[in-house]
């Protein structure tokens, strides 16, 4: 399998690791990924704040970019980026008379024709390949975590469904793994008030994080780059918010995954978390 | 004979919002259904079926007092009302659209300056690189909103993971960024 | 040549002050075929008629324009008038000298010789009349209802008790629908077992009614007066006449653990079985998808008990088709399931039920016996919230309308759960109360007011699961939206009512018109509110839109009535006014070529086709054929005929042709 | 060639067909249509660029219906015309036997599910120079269409030579036929020459399988298939149903949406 | 010829909603111009397109077609088909240079009388307007001659 790559900012910093995975793991599975080339910010968070038409430009130039370059669909492993990507998308789709202005402004002909896909539809399409390779079985207990953009607005994304979603616990079953029940599977994190408003984030990220630990849960999973970073890097705002300590681990999907298959931790950018992936030995590991 | 089309008068809030937005405020029936699931929804001064409520009845005063509010500064865009509105209402539009309204009237909540500061930092990073800085996010943040202190003991911890890069990443064409934002945020 | 006669009416000043009456006459006189012509004051007068009539003999007329009003004011006393005198009605044709020239144009000579125009131009017209004479249908007077709930047994016991036969068809195994579910009904609080299980026995023992029970409608063909229906008869796999309803079987049947649709899911029952106690009739069926010898090929416990050998297995479906005079439709409605709610888990929480399976838990009959017993663990619930609107009134649903019943039966629902739980705590989240009815609204309040009901005005936005209560999100709009958080034991969700299944395909069956939503329309909403568009079939009950019991049972006798209306007459008189396919002697027979385009231009599937064969019984022509029973003269068949071999009786090619070569 | 001739005379040897109808050399080097009823008779089938009448027009004809079942070499058209003359009931399914060609292959089609599958493959797109003449005719003036019509349809004489090719004029009582009323004037003057052709096209919106034959019939040369095709495609083109994809009858004049679009109903 | 033309309307509508219409019209005493002749049929849809022909023919300058608005047919679907007839018979009209100005399709219900007297006035105003359908009338002539 051949795709079209936009990693997003995010994944070149504050979530490398998201990145690493990734890639580690799609290299794994044979999938070859064809980045994007002088790709741009998608504007997420920010840019429909502001401004309406930035918040079309910015990911139409992305998109004008994979057409240039005979991509036909985009892997954006970032949920914020692959929302914002499907958005614009569907807008300019739904308003051809916008397209005009927004060629103007980005200086390239759009034709919004790229399919845009986010992790979970890539890893599921693999997922049989992936039971079948799995070699050191993730025998925890996952509480998924799927936040907002993955399933939201469901008109614009249009995956799985809006509520207790299923993609990723089947996801994580297949390479041995027990998703806990939980009610907060799509309940927001606080997403980007990461800086602004950290008290929010301790609020809601704290309020995952305590219900994950009371259904029994070792870790919890991610597929998003700002529910990592209100989840680990704002671990001792939640804690002290909680006035509770919590060292549950908060992982992506991929570098679950890329465990199972039995990659190299350091790979995966496993030491790259602010909650150290380390667990207590449970009833289901000490199963396995 | 009959025409059914529809357009919004433009003279008042409801009816930009409309033009803009595509959204009639019309359409909610403030069942509160929103506010029940709004994450934030006991932070907000004024829920979103409120705002709402204040829009639809078109009185400056009230339009006032929504554009006024901390409440619109609130909203996460997570889209639960929107999915979950039985009158499928895209409530974070309007969100969107006011929070416009409130910085061109200039009354914005006085709060509402931090959130500002980000978003306009966010970006002014990418208008100049292409992509977002985190680090020169921050910085620029931080002289923007004056909270200096804030997170100095996250950064040294994020360095060590190998999560801030010291320079940012910039994208060979810079110039056509500049135009893109020239074009749509109308400055250079 | 033609004997017309011309007739102009002055209407008193109406058409005489404007137009030249007597002028108009005089110019009528000498329009070739014109015998005779003169005006008078008022001709829709008694002397007027009689002095019509007697020049219609006096001059032996054949034919006669009335140039008064609109025809549809006096067309009928005016053909009456002539018919009298001894002329074809159909010969009659009424010029629009008022409505449409006197009242609208001025004094002037343009609007006399206007009047004398629209004269001539029915003069040609006439000269192409034939005779035409009322069509006779013959009225088979036999009813079929289609639904057994309320509605469909309030229907059969009015046309019963009218003294007509009627046919009762209930696809499930009893009689009874939805009714024989409740436990009290509002706003009285009345047993419903109580009160409708009299009436079921009554339809069964009536002399007038046939119940076809686990039975459904397959074909219906013909029309008003004359249908031909064919119902199955769903395999009982019992003999009925031998089965005297004993229930040994049922105690005996070692499958026990099926989940009861009577109960909604919240009991259980046998492989055979009958749905409720009361059942009508009090026969069992063999449920074959459950059945252990229809799975396994073992077993037969059931015959081997049977003391009348009742038992047969290897009865088939069978297939009655039945005469049939009127169809009364009360096929009812379904309840949304809490599977279409994903903000409230998808109906994965037991404890989340709907407004059915309350009134089963609430039901003296029910699989609790009535004690208030939540699904999950048979605790008693200390709180519970119910939910209203629960579907309804949500475009994003499907449902944009109100299903009417849930304010009244929510506010029932938290009355009785209070009655039988006084401790508990009971809430309602709603967004209007709309109890418009006798007694609604003090029901409502009396829930509020007596028996400390909470209702709180706004949505619920999520219910989920934490340490064994449900958690339930929702927000009071009365205190500006402030978010509200209960933790309940049960929650009870009024689904929406919709309609039932396989609504649009049984409309489809009987050429019924039906909305978006799939329920029947009717033919006008406010003017002919228990008919459809097709001629012979009525509605009744919530196959027409959500209803309540005393609305269903109200419409029911509406229904029932009309059906009594039409079968009142011994044969149905038709307007003549329909199309005709000509036909032609041999070798053409017809100048229908047969390609029968024109078949789905009729509204009324009035199109058949006919075999013209030869002595041998060769098919040697196939051509369209119209139904006169069906047909409503509407004429776009005949707009649509190349060959021009459909014609409009009445309004035929050659009259309208003579009408415009008159111009 | 080979391969065509090769199939007619298989499916006349096993007696599926009693008469295979396909192209033959006529005099002066024109093509004519050729019943071939024995192997030796199908020896003078030809197929080349000339053959371009619609067959279907003879399989309606009582004459040929008495032969039996007849196989028939099938340009697009006729195979359009032979769907819809299966969906108005004027032949039956199984009667339907075509031999087309494919590229260079022969194919039969032995049922109008086969034909339909066939055509699902093909574009059918106008001529090009009748597309062109209909674009041109509406850039005119309503007076200049006027007069070129007037024009041409004054050299008309009612030789009713359009009708009797067409493959979907099989009516045995025509319109024209109709003397109570008379609604169209027999003789051929001005006013009885638009309305004859007025009605032809209205009578062929949604219907019209678009092979032309009725202006390749006519004698002194009127593009009366220009009318046909305008009409057939203001109904595709407001409707979305066009004739000859189907044997299923789907006629755009006796079926209708409530939500057709049109611009001029007051 | 200009000054004096008074222009010959031949209105054909369906019995149940516009002749309806015209009665209430009659009834609420609004005046209207009287070059109209109304033909009466039951329904849009008996309206073959050869009648709007034969109006022609016999001289008619201007044509009104009428019947009941969508969704309000008193035979649920003969105004749909009708409809249908007209869009394409109008393309063709149009095509062959007959003149669509002096054709109106129309819906005016049973509650309409003001707007079918206002109707009659716009169409004979315009038509006046126009002039005498000289191009047809001139074929007819030829014709019957």
């Amino acid at each position: 399998m051949r795709i079209g790559y936009y990693p997003g900012c995010s994944l070149l910093g504050s979530s490398r690791e998201f990145d690493e995975s990734t890639r580690a793991v799609l290299t794994a599975l044979g999938v070859e990924l064809t980045e994007v080339s002088d790709w741009n910010c998608c504007g997420a968070s920010s840019a429909h704040v502001l401004n309406h038409e930035l918040s079309l430009a910015l990911p139409a130039r992305i998109l004008a970019l994979a057409e240039q370059a005979g991509i036909t669909e985009i892997l954006a492993p970032c949920a914020a980026c692959s929302n914002r990507l499907l958005s614009a998308q569907q807008e300019l789709a739904a308003h051809p008379e916008k397209i005009a202005e927004i060629e103007a402004a980005i200086g390239m002909p759009y034709k919004g024709t790229a399919k845009i896909v986010n992790i979970l539809e890539v890893l599921g399409r693999l997922k049989d390949q992936i039971a079948a390779k799995t070699t050191k079985p993730f025998a925890k207990k996952v509480a998924n975590y799927y936040g907002c953009l993955l399933v939201r607005p469901p008109r614009v994304v249009n995956f799985d469904r809006p509520e207790d979603p299923q993609s990723m616990d089947l996801m994580v079953k297949a390479v041995g793994a027990t998703p806990v029940e939980w009610p907060f599977k799509t309940e927001c994190c606080g997403a980007a008030f990461s800086v602004t408003r950290t008290d929010i984030v301790a609020k809601l990220s704290g309020k995952l994080v305590k219900d994950a630990v009371k259904r029994g849960a070792d870790v919890i999973v991610v597929a998003c780059p700002m529910c990592h970073s209100n989840l680990d890097l704002r671990r001792s705002e939640i804690n002290e918010y909680l006035g509770e300590q919590h060292g549950i681990p908060a992982m992506f999907i991929t570098q679950v995954i890329g465990l199972a298959l039995g990659l190299d931790p350091v790979a995966l950018g496993i030491q790259r978390h602010m909650v150290p992936v380390e667990f207590k030995e449970t009833a289901a590991a000490s199963a396995q | 004979m009959s025409s059914g089309s529809h357009h919004p008068n433009l003279e008042t809030l409801a009816g930009r919002i409309e033009a803009g937005t595509g959204v009639k405020l019309a359409h909610c029936y403030q069942c509160g259904k929103c506010a029940a699931g709004c994450p934030v929804g006991d932070e907000m001064d004024l829920p979103p079926c409120q705002v709402f409520r204040l829009l639809q009845l078109g009185f400056p005063d009230l339009d006032e007092k929504v554009l006024r509010s901390e409440g619109i500064w609130l909203c996460l865009a997570c889209e639960t009302c929107s999915s979950r509105c039985p009158q499928e209402v895209e409530i974070p539009k309007v969100m969107d659209f006011i929070r416009g309204e409130a910085l061109k009237r200039g009354i914005a909540h006085p709060k509402s300056k931090d959130i500002l500061s980000f978003h306009r930092a966010f970006l002014d990073s990418i208008e100049y690189t292409g992509r977002l800085y985190e680090v020169g996010l921050v910085a620029d943040y931080k002289l923007r909103s004056r909270h200096m202190l804030k997170d100095v003991m996250l950064a040294p911890k994020m360095y060590i993971k190998g999560k801030l890069g010291l320079f940012p990443h910039l994208i060979k064409n810079r110039s056509g960024m500049k135009t893109l934002f020239k074009r749509t945020m109308g400055k250079g | 040549m033609s004997r017309i006669g011309v007739f102009t009416c002055h209407c008193g000043e109406n058409i005489g002050a404007t137009v030249d009456c007597a002028k108009v006459a005089e110019m009528c006189k000498h329009v070739p075929g014109v015998a005779h012509s003169v005006d008078y004051k008022y001709m829709c007068s008694d002397p007027g008629q009689r002095m019509m009539q007697e020049a219609i003999k006096e001059h032996n007329l054949d034919g006669v324009v009335v140039a008064a009003c609109s025809p549809r004011m006096h067309e009928p006393t005016f053909r009456r008038a002539v018919s009298n005198a001894g002329v074809n009605p159909y010969m009659c044709e009424m010029a629009n000298l008022r409505e449409h020239c006197s009242w609208v144009h001025e004094k002037n000579d343009a609007t006399t010789q206007k009047a004398a125009d629209l004269i001539r131009v029915l003069v040609e017209k006439i000269k192409h009349n034939t005779p035409l004479y009322p069509i006779k249908v013959p009225v088979t007077k036999t009813a079929m209802v289609v639904g057994g709930g309320v509605a469909g047994i309030q229907v059969a016991l009015d046309i019963a008790n009218g003294g007509h036969k009627v046919i009762l068809v209930e696809k499930s195994p009893s009689i009874g629908g939805h009714m024989s579910q409740l436990s009290e009904t509002f706003p009285t609080l009345d047993c419903s077992q109580c009160i409708l299980t009299p009436r079921m026995v009554e339809a069964a023992q009536h002399p007038n009614i046939t119940l076809m029970t686990y039975s459904e409608v397959e074909k219906v063909d013909g029309f008003i007066g004359n249908f031909k229906v064919t119902v199955r008869k769903k395999a009982r796999k019992l003999d009925e006449k031998l089965c005297t309803g004993c229930g040994l079987c049922i105690q005996k049947c070692p499958n026990k653990k099926i989940s009861d649709e009577f109960n909604e899911g919240l009991g259980t029952r046998t492989a055979i079985y009958v749905p409720f106690p009361q059942a009508v009739p009090n026969r069992p069926v063999i449920d074959t998808l459950n059945c252990t010898f229809y799975k396994t090929g073992k077993c037969k416990v059931c015959e081997k008990v049977c003391p009348t050998n009742a038992i047969r297995f290897e009865q088939e479906d069978e297939l009655v088709t039945i005469d049939i005079g009127a169809i009364v439709l009360a096929t009812g409605f379904k309840l949304m399931k809490t599977e279409a709610f994903p903000e409230y888990g998808y109906g994965k929480h037991k404890d989340i039920i709907d407004g059915m399976q309350f009134e089963r838990l609430a039901s003296a009959s029910g699989p609790t016996a009535g004690v208030m017993k939540r699904p999950s663990d048979g605790k008693e619930p200390e709180t519970v919230v119910f939910i209203a609107c629960s579907g309804s009134r949500d475009r994003s649903k499907g449902v944009p309308y109100c299903s009417k019943v849930c304010c009244m039966y929510t506010a029932k629902h938290a009355m009785l759960y209070k009655h039988k739980v006084h401790s508990g705590k009971a809430y309602v989240f709603y967004m209007d109360i709309r109890a418009a009815g006798k007694d609604y609204d003090e029901f409502v309040r009396r829930a509020i007011e007596e028996d400390d009901v909470k209702y709180i005005r706004g949505r619920v936005s999520k219910i989920y699961e934490e340490d064994g209560k449900l958690i339930v999100k929702g927000a009071d709009t009365l205190m500006g939206g402030e978010p509200v958080e209960i933790k309940a034991d049960m929650v009870v969700l009024a689904t929406a009512v919709q309609s039932n299944d396989r609504s649009e395909e049984l409309a489809q069956t009987l050429h019924v018109s039906y909305d978006t939503y799939g329920f029947f329309a009717e033919a006008h909403p406010k003017l002919r509110p228990v008919e459809t568009n097709t001629g012979g079939i009525f509605l009744a009950g919530a196959c027409q839109a959500p209803r309540d019991i005393p609305e269903s049972v109200a419409q029911a006798s509406a229904a029932a009535s009309k059906v009594l209306g039409l079968f009142s007459q011994d044969q149905l008189t038709r307007e003549p006014i329909v199309a005709v396919v000509n036909r032609q002697a041999g070798p053409t027979y017809s100048y229908c070529v047969g390609c029968f385009l024109c078949q789905t231009a009729c509204p009324y599937q009035a199109i058949e086709q006919e075999q013209i064969l030869a002595r041998n019984g060769e098919v040697i022509k196939t051509i369209a054929r119209i139904n006169p029973g069906l047909c409503q003269g509407c004429g776009t068949c005949v707009a649509t005929c190349r060959t021009k071999a459909i014609d409009l009786q009445g309004f035929s090619n050659e009259q309208l042709y003579a009408e415009i070569m008159t111009l | 060639m080979e391969a065509l001739k090769q199939k007619a005379k298989e499916l006349l040897q096993k007696g599926d067909v009693k008469a295979v109808l396909g192209y033959a050399v006529g005099t002066g080097n024109v093509r004519r249509p050729h019943f071939a009823r024995t192997p030796e008779q199908v020896d003078r089938l030809v197929l080349d660029e000339k053959c371009t009448q619609n067959l279907a027009t003879y399989l309606t004809k009582h004459e040929v219906k008495h032969l039996g079942k007849v196989a028939v070499v099938a340009l697009p058209a006729t195979q359009r015309a032979l769907l819809q003359l299966v969906a108005e009931r004027q032949l039956r399914d199984d009667a339907i036997c075509l031999l087309a060609m494919d590229g260079t292959e022969v194919k039969v089609l032995p049922s109008g599910a086969a034909v339909e599958q066939h055509l699902a493959l093909k574009t059918d797109a106008m001529p090009t120079a009748d597309k062109a003449m209909i674009e041109k005719l509406m850039a005119m003036t309503r007076e200049q269409r006027w007069a070129y019509w007037q024009q041409e349809l004054s050299r008309c004489v009612k030789c009713y030579a359009c009708r009797n090719s067409c493959p979907m004029c099989y009516c045995e009582h025509c319109t024209m036929d109709c003397n109570r009323p008379q609604w169209v004037p027999v003789a051929s003057h001005a006013l009885g020459n638009l309305e004859y052709h007025m009605v032809r096209a209205m009578h062929l919106a949604g219907r019209c399988v678009e092979c032309g034959e009725c202006g390749r019939a006519c004698p002194v040369g009127i593009p009366v298939h220009l009318l046909t095709f305008f009409a057939e495609e203001s109904t595709a083109k407001q409707f979305g149903q066009r004739a000859g994809h189907s044997t299923k009858l789907d006629y755009a004049l006796s079926t209708f949406k409530p939500d057709d679009k049109e611009t001029f109903i007051r | 010829m200009t000054e004096s033309f008074e222009p010959k309307i031949t209105a054909f509508v369906c019995n149940w909603c516009t002749y309806a219409g015209a009665d209430l019209t009659g009834t609420s005493r609004i005046n209207y111009q009287s070059n109209v002749r109304v033909l009466r049929v039951p329904c849009t849809g008996r309206i073959d397109f050869m009648l709007l022909m034969k109006a022609f023919q016999k001289g008619s300058d201007g044509v009104i077609v009428s019947g009941c608005h969508p969704n309000d047919c008193h035979y649920t679907s003969g105004n749909y088909h009708a409809r249908r007839r007209w869009m394409v018979y109008k393309d063709l009209m149009d095509f062959m240079g007959v003149d669509t100005n002096r054709v109106t399709f129309s819906w005016v219900s049973a509650a309409e009388g003001a707007r079918w007297a206002q109707l009659v006035n716009e169409v004979t105003d315009n038509i006046r307007n126009l002039g005498p359908y000289a191009e047809y009338k001139a074929l007819a002539v030829a014709g019957i001659e």
